[in-house]
């Protein structure tokens, strides 16, 4: 999905777990996420501590949004 | 290493209930088992086998077995991308055509090929 | 190791009271070879027809194709450890009846084999219509266990083989080409400014009817190992794999490999061709990390600069074609892959199961999923009972006129992923 | 013999009614040929009669895009075509999309040959030259003198049921269909010749690219993320409680939109993981932690980004690009510029 998307010119920032498969499937910003069944955040932290890695992660996502790259970049920390 | 066999295939099931684990899906289409296994690779289970074994396309023969094990916590990235694949080439297959309804010698005929790529499989040892 | 490989060209195919070769026609006792056939016991009907170019003929199903050859000098016998004792072939002379095959057909278990076209328009796409063959219809005995019968099937081929290849002995060849590899520092010294070319073969080896074997040794318990090419010329590798017609690689096409045949014609020219990786292509993924690390690591231990990957089947041994692919390239080694296509009905998917990046040279034996249709044929040699089942057909393909309508796939050896035929595949 | 009927698609500017300032004008039908269609005419010849032209404004199309293929599929069904073309639309973007997805669906609607004209960079030629045949032209409307013969030629193929000749022979973008072909050589003998010139260094050609390298380029970063619209697109399986749109747990075959005006955050007691590949526990308790609503309706709030799109779209996939993957996004795509969206935040599991 995200090459058709990027394909119309509108940028995309892919949050996942599995940077590998952000690869193969051709997406060009990408943020890894924290794990398959909580990828925005970690339940085990408690709901606060856990929103504010959320909110770590999609800060991060809309600056590699607004982050020229010339191919595939994977945002690490 | 402990083998946990995916099948919808009567004679995986009978031979080998009684050694491993079979998930034994009566009834259920190929595709349901290349399914059934990438749900089970998100909850950190490896495949040992390649879901594609045979050279039986995925829309002729309707019998598919795949030997998994538990790996450690996480996902086995190469399991992900493999069973993905897999999964993209059986679609390719089955949206053009659909597989036949067979006779029951013929399903006896695929059910011994697949146990056959199995049998081998299960006399391996692996170390993952 | 040096063979002498004699070619009798034979240009047509009779019945006769006595098998033997006589001004290039090839004559063959059918009582004799039936009578051979049913030496073993798990076979309770066997009957011979022939086939030859341009005849209305359609064979179905068909199991494997040999081509008949006998060893003149050298040690050994033809298909060691298959028909015969083990014992290292490769070395002295052999002569082959080039353009005479047998073929053996007959049920085997229903669904796994595909068709000859001796004519029409089929008949392109299927070497075999170009050959004369001696054709063996095999019938076995009642509740034969599947595998016994594919065993007695593949021996019975073979056995038939060599018994006609006898007729070559004496006879004095229209050709003889000489094929030389020496051990290998020998070889790197031979010709040490030209580029130093491997051949990693992939044997079919999955299971029940997805197997080949060396030496006699099923393909799924080597590791990879070399094999010195001229090895292959004398039967040191046999299939006994009859799935997915197009990509089948049969025993004819072992003898004659053409990767082998076409590196040995620029022997020496432009380039240094210095042998042989076999491996094989496992179900289990600890098996294909095995043997694509070893064929990597013989690889650069013979010091090929450039090797050729054929692949035989579709799904599984893209896996493994793209892990040797990648291992090898890792290496710092030149790879050329060779495969046919399964990109869906309309071509737009695609077409390989498996890919890598350094998978960047790659030719192409054809689309295998296009919709062929063929003609009504006055004989059928064995039956068409079993072409809606074919890898290929599909409800409805055999029409009440005996014409059919399937895919590429159901043609024998129609794909080949090692090359043997012209068909390619190109982007439209 | 009666002429072949054959109608022509042309937007605002090129049916010569204004430029940008006239984007945004409905579909239209004229009777006869406009501007281009008299080359086009002269070039398909006195066998071939344009009945009609259809004229809509880019940004009427691009923003109505449903709409817009339904009305302008009922203006042209009187006229019973058997041949559609669309453009060229050269390097013209929104043009582009717009004749390669109504010659799409003309094609399908009709069962006639439908072919349009694109520049190679124009968007439209990677989207639509899977479905369709699309002339390579020139990057401007100088090339119209030059494009319109190749438009005819391989028409008249189509119509005539004759075989179609490689992309450079016939002049059309590559459509990544694998035909099969005799070559001169077996294929043993052309990988030697392909080794031999990979070993010396030499240019050498793959008898079939790898799909790797259908690489999108990057779009270019948001200048100012305070001004952007951003929108969320899942793979995760979220979905309103009771999954409307009935998508399926696993390899879906359909996406979903689903509304967020009003809501600070996601709560469990409105959606749901239908996800079938993981443990959803997580997510059923929380699920922002698939949609990172909350934390996007604050920096809504703060000011950090201009707007959230009050919605989400939906589907089930751990994010590979097969099958239905590829439709989805054209589709969402699609859809999210018509809406104005300017950045993309999509999660995965």
């Amino acid at each position: 999905m995200v090459k058709e998307i990027e394909r119309y010119g509108l940028p995309v920032v892919h949050m996942c777990t599995i940077v590998p498969i952000s690869l193969t499937i051709g997406a060009n910003r990408i943020v890894p996420t924290v794990a398959i069944p909580y990828p925005l955040g970690d339940p085990h932290l408690g709901e606060e501590k856990s929103k504010n890695l959320r909110r770590h992660l999609v800060e991060k996502g809309l600056d590699a949004l607004q982050t020229e790259v010339d191919g595939q970049t994977v945002f690490e920390e | 290493m402990n083998k946990l066999i995916v099948t919808n295939n009567s004679l995986v099931f009978e031979k080998y209930c009684n050694h491993c684990g079979v998930i034994y899906l009566k009834d259920a289409g190929y595709l349901d088992v290349l399914y059934a296994v990438r749900d089970r690779i998100h909850q950190s289970y490896v495949l040992l086998t390649h879901p594609l074994a045979g050279s039986l396309k995925p829309n002729q023969t309707p019998y598919k077995s795949i030997i998994i094990t538990r790996g450690e916590a996480g996902v086995d990235t190469d399991s992900v991308v493999l069973i993905e694949n897999s999964i993209a080439a059986a679609q390719k297959f089955l949206r053009d055509r659909n597989t036949p309804s067979w006779s029951e010698k013929i399903l006896g005929d695929f059910r011994t090929v697949d146990l056959s790529l199995i049998e081998n499989a299960m006399q391996k040892r692996s170390f993952n | 190791m040096k063979l002498e490989l004699g070619k009798i060209l034979i240009q047509d195919v009779q019945f006769g009271a006595k098998t033997e070769v006589v001004d290039r026609t090839l004559f063959v006792n059918k009582e004799e070879i039936i009578e051979l056939v049913l030496e073993d016991d798990r076979l309770i009907g066997a009957d011979v027809e022939l086939a030859r170019p341009g005849e209305s003929v359609r064979i179905a199903p068909v199991k494997d194709v040999i081509e008949p050859r006998v060893k003149v000098t050298g040690g050994g016998v033809l298909f060691p450890g298959m028909i015969n004792k083990v014992e290292q072939v490769g070395s002295g002379r052999t002569h082959a009846l080039v353009g005479a095959t047998v073929i053996t057909c007959g049920r085997i278990v229903g669904f796994q084999e595909g068709l000859i076209d001796m004519s029409g328009p089929a008949a392109k796409y299927c070497p075999f219509s170009e050959t004369n063959n001696v054709v063996l219809v095999i019938e076995p005995a009642d509740n034969l266990e599947t595998h016994d019968y594919e065993t007695a099937g593949r021996l019975a081929g073979l056995k038939v083989a060599a018994y006609i290849g006898e007729a070559g002995k004496n006879i004095e060849p229209d050709e003889v080409v000489v094929y030389e590899t020496k051990p290998l520092l020998e070889q790197a010294l031979q010709y040490p400014d030209l580029p130093k070319i491997g051949y990693v073969h992939m044997l079919q080896s999955q299971g029940l009817l997805h197997d080949t074997y060396y030496y006699g040794v099923d393909a799924k318990q080597l590791v990879p190992t070399f094999m010195y090419p001229t090895e292959i010329m004398d039967g040191a590798i046999v299939s006994g794999n009859c799935v997915a017609p197009c990509d089948k690689v049969t025993t004819f096409h072992h003898l004659n490999n053409p990767i082998i045949e076409d590196l040995f014609a620029r022997h020496g020219k432009d380039l240094n061709f210095m042998g042989v990786v076999l491996t094989n292509e496992n179900v289990f993924l600890a098996d294909k990390d095995r043997s694509s690390d070893m064929t990597a690591k013989l690889c650069e231990f013979f010091g090929f600069e450039g090797v050729i990957i054929s692949e035989e089947g579709y799904g599984n041994p893209d896996t493994d074609l793209m892990m040797n692919c990648q291992k090898v390239s890792q290496k710092g080694i030149k790879v050329v892959l060779i495969t046919d296509e399964f990109p869906g009905r309309d071509g737009k998917s695609q077409s390989l199961a498996d890919t890598v990046d350094e998978a960047d040279a790659l030719v192409s034996c054809g689309n295998g999923n296009v919709i062929i249709n063929f003609p009504p044929m006055e004989k059928v040699i064995g039956t068409l009972d079993f072409v809606e089942t074919m890898i290929g057909g599909y409800e409805g393909s055999l029409k009440p006129d005996g014409s059919i309508e399937a895919e590429l796939q159901i043609v024998i050896a129609s794909t080949i992923a090692n090359g043997y035929n012209k068909l390619a595949a190109r982007g439209h | 013999m009666s002429k072949i009927k054959v109608v022509h698609y042309l937007n605002q500017f090129f049916a010569q009614i204004g430029g940008e300032e006239m984007a945004d004008m409905e579909p239209e039908l004229r009777e006869g040929l406009i501007g281009p269609g008299i080359a086009l005419q002269q070039a398909l010849g006195a066998d071939y009669e344009i009945v009609a032209t259809v004229i809509c404004g880019d940004n009427y199309f691009g923003s109505n895009l449903e709409e817009a293929q339904s009305r302008i599929l009922e203006l042209i069904k009187p006229y019973s075509p058997q041949l559609f073309v669309a453009g060229p639309a050269f390097n013209a973007g929104r043009y582009g999309v717009a004749c390669g997805t109504i010659a799409t669906a003309v094609e399908k609607e009709f069962g006639i040959p439908a072919l349009t004209g694109m520049y190679v960079e124009n968007p439209g030629v990677e989207m639509f030259k899977k479905d369709l045949y699309i002339i390579e032209t020139a990057n401007s409307a100088a090339g119209m003198r030059k494009a319109m013969p190749k438009i005819a030629t391989l028409a008249k193929k189509l119509i005539n049921g004759n075989e179609i000749d490689l992309p450079a022979e016939d002049g059309y973008h590559e459509r990544g269909i694998r035909v099969n072909y005799f070559h001169d050589k077996r294929g043993s003998t052309r990988a030697v010749d392909m080794l031999l010139q990979k070993v010396k260094g030499e240019e050498y050609q793959t008898e079939y690219p790898m799909p790797f390298f259908d690489r999108v380029p990057p779009a270019t970063p948001i200048i100012d993320m305070s001004k952007a619209k951003v929108a969320i697109v899942s793979s995760g399986g979220i979905v309103p409680l009771g999954n409307p749109d009935r998508i399926e747990s696993s390899s879906a075959t359909k996406f979903g939109k689903y509304d967020v005006t009003g809501m600070d955050r996601m709560s469990k007691d409105d959606f749901i993981s239908i996800h079938g590949g993981y443990d959803t526990a997580y997510i059923l308790e929380d699920p922002n932690l698939a949609i990172p609503l909350d934390v996007l309706r604050e920096m809504e709030k703060e000011g950090q980004i201009g707007e959230l799109a009050n919605y989400f779209y939906s589907t089930t996939g751990t994010g590979t690009s097969v099958g239905n993957a590829e439709v989805f996004g054209t589709e969402i795509g699609k859809q999210l510029l018509a809406d104005g969206v300017t950045a993309v935040i999509l999660t995965s599991t």
